[in-house]
């Protein structure tokens, strides 16, 4: 019973941290290695107003997600956007950011382990006599809101409905009159947002550090892949895998090989089946 | 100038042509043309430690070959045969962990270590990198960025080879000058080894592996033992480079298999000029000690070092090796009729 | 001329998901013959020979050459064996001078093996063999031709350097997919005294054409496919009498005018 | 476009060469011959720059004091502090140990003090240290016995290796397992769960204390629970300690992310005492505001006194002020004092030796004995370990304190505990 409960969680956790790198990826195929800067940076944002400057922390959490956006959208428009098509120096240019944004920080005294977010909402209630605390459900919570979101917002709305468009196939979607490189902006925005939201809702389980960016990136990267580079309906449900197999290994393995778990998801499905549960790479490789 | 009639004559008139294709070159100043550049990076390296101020710069430049070592097996693999491998730190970690236990349980000195790592590890990271060779593009590069992360938590998980304290006591070189010029002659040893392999028939098979791996296969040929034999190339390099800082350091352990091993070597490569066999070494001896310099900084020189990456790669320059080729040929000078 | 056949293709099929491509087709071609495919766009010409040259898995059917099964084998084993092809798309290496593309052919076990065109894989140096294939297929030695980078060709040059690929393997048999396409007249009137020349040396040929009066001039025997089926094999002018092959090619005046001159 | 660019970029690299440049030059010259202490830190982490805040506090009171007289001759300390990133994830041990050679080589650092934080480091710099034969006091970080084990294996090797902070072994027998036998008999528990990080020395001393536990009749649930650095959820862990009644849930991990499970601990009213033999995130003063008070009734061990208010010599208190008026901020990691004590007792060891060489200054400390701010230190001439004991008077004492009601209580040992231990209310039966 527990294991059910705590693997919904982690795997909730896990699916809001990848979500935004498979959009970014989704949409304009480029890999966003800079996705944990982001996500540190909007925690330490949000820090900011909150204990800074004492802003509520309903209208932090709003102004947080519209500055990453911001700032996800400036970094596509001044940097990402020079370097598209050419694999590698995507993944070089993005990483050098995320780097920089880092170590910026650890730079700039965000140091040490004093950093904390408040708690959505205190106190904790018991579900079949195992504890659970309630800012988790809130996180359960809000992370099955922004799928259905996310959900409605790919099929219902126009805008939606372009970036399926440029993610199936760029040049038919710029025939169509579709400007990709604005699309993409969108796209990069959305990610960080999503980026954004999902440091504030997990950061004020723990304190905000900088390490916690390279995790991130690494996690988000092993769910994507899973899922099927691309698809973000496959992160979502490769989450769900991960989350409850690192849930299983911990109970029955034994709790240290818990990050092997996520490291190895991805050596076995790239090798298994490159275009993990959604993706579509191996249709491109039997065209000859 | 005085009015007599003089034209710009370009340095390498009739050179250019001739030496691309199979006639000799004559006359003295055609073969100075040619091998003055390499003169001067030979002759360079070997006196370089000499003219440096103190012991640490000397040890700082050991460090850069180590670079050089990983940097040369990168640009091999990205520009010659098409895989992009961000696993350096894999080769390092394997090299390492092979040449410490060889030294500590076996007893055996540096100078042999150092072969039978490089070889041995080689092999070893062959074999592991084979079901992902099929891969192409962004996969293969995730991949092998992963594959140091998860050798790290498998020792620490696991710990064995000394878990997370490493294997200490590792047998250093005899002395300063043979450490530093071992490494210096084998990356001019590499340089040239892989410069000329790269223009062999083999090196050509390398090349169209790149461009067109279907019409390798219709030829007859196996790409992925071709792929193979590249991918072990690059990891024995690779090896090396961790052998050799584990003997400089008398120390191996999991943070071998660090990021910096990854990322440190793509930059140089690309800001040395992707392509050259000569630019990431250049690159490599233009980072670290810039890196080295600004560590009075603290953490400010990773974000300086990082903005130096994505200004080069944004503008989309191809590096200082390649404009330097470019311009070499254009050399005029002032010639009278 | 034995009369077992030097390659023997048995009910070859191959489905991509529910299409189709290729509907249960058997052939048959003897040494030293030159067949003939042809058939309108999309009916599996290219899917057929990408079966029988390992580049795609078949889903049921068997390729037999000279007796010995060889449907399950990768491509470079096929090429080994001799049974070599030219691509629709033309693929050479674009990076490398014309003569340098040739090295790496020459540089295949095959060519190792079989001493390559006249010995050049393994007694003579592959530059200077490249450059005699090269004169084979009609570029003269001091040309300029074998020195420029393969990017900067024409498509007439790049059709025959994908032919000379071929030849400097020692081939048995040479599938070539669609090698007029492109070319203009002259480019084709220069070509085709080439393939005879190849079937004098005994190689035997499978040509996918759409140019159906060279092929006609040069073919002993031709088969039609459609939608995926054979619909009739034989020689030209048994074919070119028939009249599902005009029901095949309703309506395009090329084959009415062929027919008018034959 | 592209001629420009490629200017640019070389406009760039060489300002950014400039700049560096200049800082070299515009550095004041060393006018008066300082003996200079090189500070290999990894100041981005707490156990960094406590240790370099407090090996600065001292410098300035010795030279303010005077200074060093070495034979006659009153020579200030000049120190030299080098980031060495080494607690970073990420970043490969040859990084701290380019920084060692180049406080030593560079910048002719006559002893290496506070040491590379990260005990891999550590261990690895010894080798360094006895190829230069540099004298180097290990103040903040290093717990691993082996470290002394080295020293008193290889001797005339690694002679030059001091450590004046306590070590895990020590800890472990010392004041770990009496305090929990304290606990024992005052609260009548005896059920034990031990949660640690995937770290050697937090292996080897969850494993010491589950052998020693066991052995005094204390209930050891289950294998000691590894967590890989950088875990977020512990949800399990502590559910399995619920389920089996757990008492006393012993936790040994030095990673940021010990905050989450004290969260989670609180939010899920685990009926269990927190006992941090080693827990980073409960050291610091601000833990307390950063975990809006769920951090209360948790344990920590602080490793040396003084690294928290109490009364175990008269020179803890003024230290303890002395910090809070320069940094305004409590002595924070278990770095803190051990940092300050070591220029006091290196400054003891040169006069009494009159001279900077090593094996006279090596002498000089192996005789050290001086009341400091965590009691009398004395090393051990064989190991060079500092000797501890449960008494100020006796040897170097640690510290355990529980955060109780936003203040950090010392509670053992006995001599200079400051409160009683108690327990959460949703404990009490």
């Amino acid at each position: 019973m527990d294991i059910l409960i705590y693997g919904t969680i982690n795997s909730m956790a896990l699916a809001l941290m990848a979500l935004g790198f498979a959009l970014v990826y989704g949409i304009s195929r480029i890999p966003n290695f800079a996705h944990g800067a982001l996500y540190v940076i909007s925690g330490f944002v949000t820090w900011g107003f909150v204990r800074a400057l004492g802003v509520n922390y309903l209208l932090s959490v709003f102004l947080t997600m519209i500055i990453i956006g911001v700032v996800g959208a400036l970094i596509y428009r001044f940097i990402l956007i020079r370097v598209r098509g050419m694999a590698i120096s995507e993944i070089i240019a993005s990483y050098a950011i995320g780097l920089a944004i880092l170590e910026g920080l650890r730079w700039g005294g965000f140091k040490g382990m004093t950093y904390t977010l408040p708690v959505f909402v205190e106190g904790s209630v018991d579900i079949a006599e195992i504890p659970v605390d309630f800012h988790r459900l809130v996180v359960v919570g809000i992370g099955v809101a922004v799928v259905a979101f996310l959900w409605l917002f790919t099929h219902h709305t126009r805008i939606g409905l372009a970036l399926r468009g440029m993610a199936q196939d760029e040049r038919a979607a710029l025939m169509l009159g579709i400007d990709s490189d604005l699309m993409a902006v969108v796209a990069m925005a959305l990610g960080s947002m999503l980026a954004g939201l999902a440091a504030i809702l997990l950061l004020p389980l723990g304190n905000i550090v900088v390490e916690a960016g390279y995790n991130v990136l690494i996690l988000a990267i092993a769910v994507c892949i899973v899922g099927g580079l691309g698809s973000w309906m496959g992160a979502v449900l490769a989450a769900f895998l991960i989350g409850f197999a690192q849930i299983l290994t911990v109970t029955y393995l034994g709790s240290h090989y818990q990050m092997v778990v996520a490291l190895l998801a991805i050596i076995f499905t790239l090798i298994l089946r490159p275009s993990g549960l959604f993706g579509q790479q191996k249709e491109l490789e039997e065209r000859v | 100038m005085n009015n007599e009639q003089g034209r710009k004559e370009r340095l390498d008139r009739g050179i250019k042509v001739r030496t691309d294709g199979l006639y000799a070159i004559m006359s003295l100043r055609e073969l100075c043309y040619l091998t003055v550049p390499r003169l001067v990076l030979i002759v360079g390296l070997l006196i370089l430690p000499l003219v440096m101020p103190s012991m640490y710069w000397q040890r700082v430049i050991s460090i850069v070959c180590i670079y050089a070592f990983l940097a040369l097996g990168f640009d091999f693999l990205a520009h010659f045969v098409g895989l992009v491998c961000l696993g350096g730190a894999f080769f390092i970690g394997v090299g390492g962990y092979l040449a410490a236990i060889l030294n500590t349980s076996f007893g055996f000195p540096p100078l042999v270590t150092i072969p039978i790592a490089t070889l041995l590890g080689g092999a070893i990271c062959t074999l592991l990198l084979l079901p992902c060779l099929p891969l192409r593009g962004v996969y293969f590069a995730i991949v092998t960025l992963m594959y140091p992360l998860v050798l790290m938590r498998i020792i620490e998980a696991l710990n064995i080879l000394g878990g997370t304290d490493g294997i200490m006591g590792v047998a250093s070189f005899a002395n300063r000058w043979i450490e530093q010029y071992f490494v210096i002659l084998m990356v001019l040893l590499f340089l040239f080894g892989l410069r000329r392999l790269v223009n062999l028939d083999i090196g050509l098979v390398f090349r169209a592996v790149k461009d067109n791996d279907q019409a390798v296969r219709a030829s007859g040929m196996n790409i992925s033992f071709y792929k193979a034999i590249a991918v072990f190339v690059a990891s024995a390099l690779g090896c090396l480079g961790g052998a050799c800082l584990v003997h400089i350091y008398m120390w191996s352990g999991i943070s071998l298999f660090a990021l910096d091993f990854s990322i440190l070597p793509i930059a140089a490569t690309v800001i040395g000029g992707a392509g050259t066999v000569v630019g990431p070494v250049l690159g490599c001896f233009i980072l670290v000690p810039i890196s080295e310099l600004l560590r009075a900084f603290g953490t400010l020189r990773i974000v300086f070092y990082c903005l130096i990456l994505v200004a080069f790669i944004v503008f989309r320059s191809e590096g200082i090796m390649v404009y330097g080729q470019r311009k070499y040929h254009q050399f005029e000078r002032w010639v009278k009729i | 001329m034995n009369n077992q056949p030097i390659l023997e293709v048995q009910e070859a099929t191959k489905s991509f998901g529910g299409i189709v491509a290729v509907n249960r087709v058997s052939l048959d071609v003897h040494d030293g013959e030159i067949l003939g495919i042809i058939g309108p766009n999309g009916s599996g010409k290219t899917t057929l020979i990408n079966c029988v040259t390992g580049f795609i898995k078949m889903t049921s059917g068997k390729v037999l050459f000279r007796g010995r099964d060889i449907s399950g084998k990768p491509p470079h084993k096929i090429a080994d064996m001799g049974i070599t092809r030219t691509f629709q798309i033309m693929r050479p290496y674009y990076s490398l001078p014309c003569y340098k593309n040739l090295v790496i052919p020459l540089f295949s076990p095959r060519a190792k093996r079989t001493g390559g065109w006249r010995g050049g894989g393994k007694l003579g140096d592959r530059d200077t063999v490249g450059i005699d294939i090269l004169e084979e297929i009609g570029f003269e030695r001091d040309s300029f031709v074998p020195y420029k980078i393969a990017s900067s060709l024409p498509t007439g040059y790049l059709k025959r350097l994908e032919l000379a690929r071929c030849l400097a393997l020692k081939p048995e048999i040479i599938i070539c997919d669609e090698i007029f396409s492109g070319l203009s007249m002259s480019e084709i009137a220069s070509m085709v005294p080439l393939i005879e020349r190849l079937q004098m040396d005994g190689i035997t040929l499978i040509m996918i054409e759409h140019r159906l009066r060279e092929l006609f001039r040069v073919a002993n025997r031709v088969m039609v496919l459609n939608f995926g089926e054979k619909v009739i094999e034989g020689s030209p002018e048994e074919v070119m009498a028939d009249d599902k092959v005009k029901e095949v090619y309703f309506g395009s005046e090329e084959v009415e005018e062929v027919m008018s001159h034959a | 476009m592209k001629k420009k660019s490629m200017w640019g970029i070389i406009i760039v690299v060489i300002v950014v060469i400039a700049a560096v440049v200049i800082y070299y030059a515009t550095r004041p010259p060393k006018i008066e011959p300082g003996i200079v202490i090189g500070c290999p830190l990894s100041t981005a982490f707490l156990y960094g720059w406590d240790a370099e805040r407090a090996i600065t506090l001292a410098v300035e009171e010795i030279n303010a004091a005077g200074g060093v007289n070495v034979a006659g001759k009153k020579r200030p300390f000049k120190v030299e502090v080098i980031d060495t990133r080494d607690l970073e994830p990420g970043v490969p041990v040859s990084e701290a140990l380019l920084v060692v050679e180049k406080l030593i080589l560079e910048k002719k650092a006559d002893f290496i003090m506070g040491g590379p934080v990260r005990s891999e480091a550590a261990l690895a710099a010894m080798d360094l240290l006895s190829k230069y034969k540099k004298v180097s006091i290990l103040t903040t970080g290093v717990l691993t016995p082996k470290y002394h084990a080295r020293v008193a294996k290889e001797y005339d090797k690694f002679k030059y290796c001091f450590r004046i902070t306590g070590e895990a072994k020590w800890m472990v027998g010392g004041e770990i397992i009496p305090c929990l036998v304290d606990i024992g008999e005052r609260f009548g528990v005896d059920r034990i769960f031990i949660m640690i990080q995937d770290v050697a020395h937090a292996r080897g001393g969850g494993g010491l204390i589950a052998k020693i536990m066991a052995k005094k009749g204390w209930h050891v649930i289950g294998k000691p629970e590894i967590y890989p650095t950088g875990t977020t959820d512990f949800s399990m862990g502590l559910i399995k300690a619920k389920k089996e009644k757990a008492q006393v849930i012993l936790i040994w991990m030095d990673m940021p992310e010990t905050s989450i499970l004290l969260k989670q601990w609180y939010d899920m009213k685990i009926p269990a005492l927190p006992f941090g033999s080693i827990i980073a995130a409960a050291e610091q003063p601000g833990f307390w505001k950063a975990t809006e008070g769920k951090g209360e009734y948790c344990l920590a061990n602080v490793v040396n006194a003084g690294n928290a208010p109490s009364e175990a010599t008269p020179w803890t208190m003024k230290f303890v002020k002395a910090y809070k008026k320069r940094w305004n901020i409590e002595p924070e990691g278990y770095g803190t004092s051990t940092s300050y004590m070591a220029p006091y007792v290196l400054k003891d060891a040169i006069e009494r030796a009159g001279s900077l060489k090593p094996d006279a200054v090596i002498e000089a400390l192996e005789k050290t004995d001086m009341v400091g701010v965590y009691g009398r230190i004395r090393f051990d001439p064989k190991s060079h370990q500092v000797v501890p004991s449960v008494d100020p008077e006796e040897g170097a004492v640690g510290t355990i304190f529980q955060w109780q009601a936003g203040k950090r209580v010392v509670v053992f040992p006995k001599k200079i505990a400051m409160g009683e231990i108690q327990l959460p209310p949703w404990m009490k039966k």
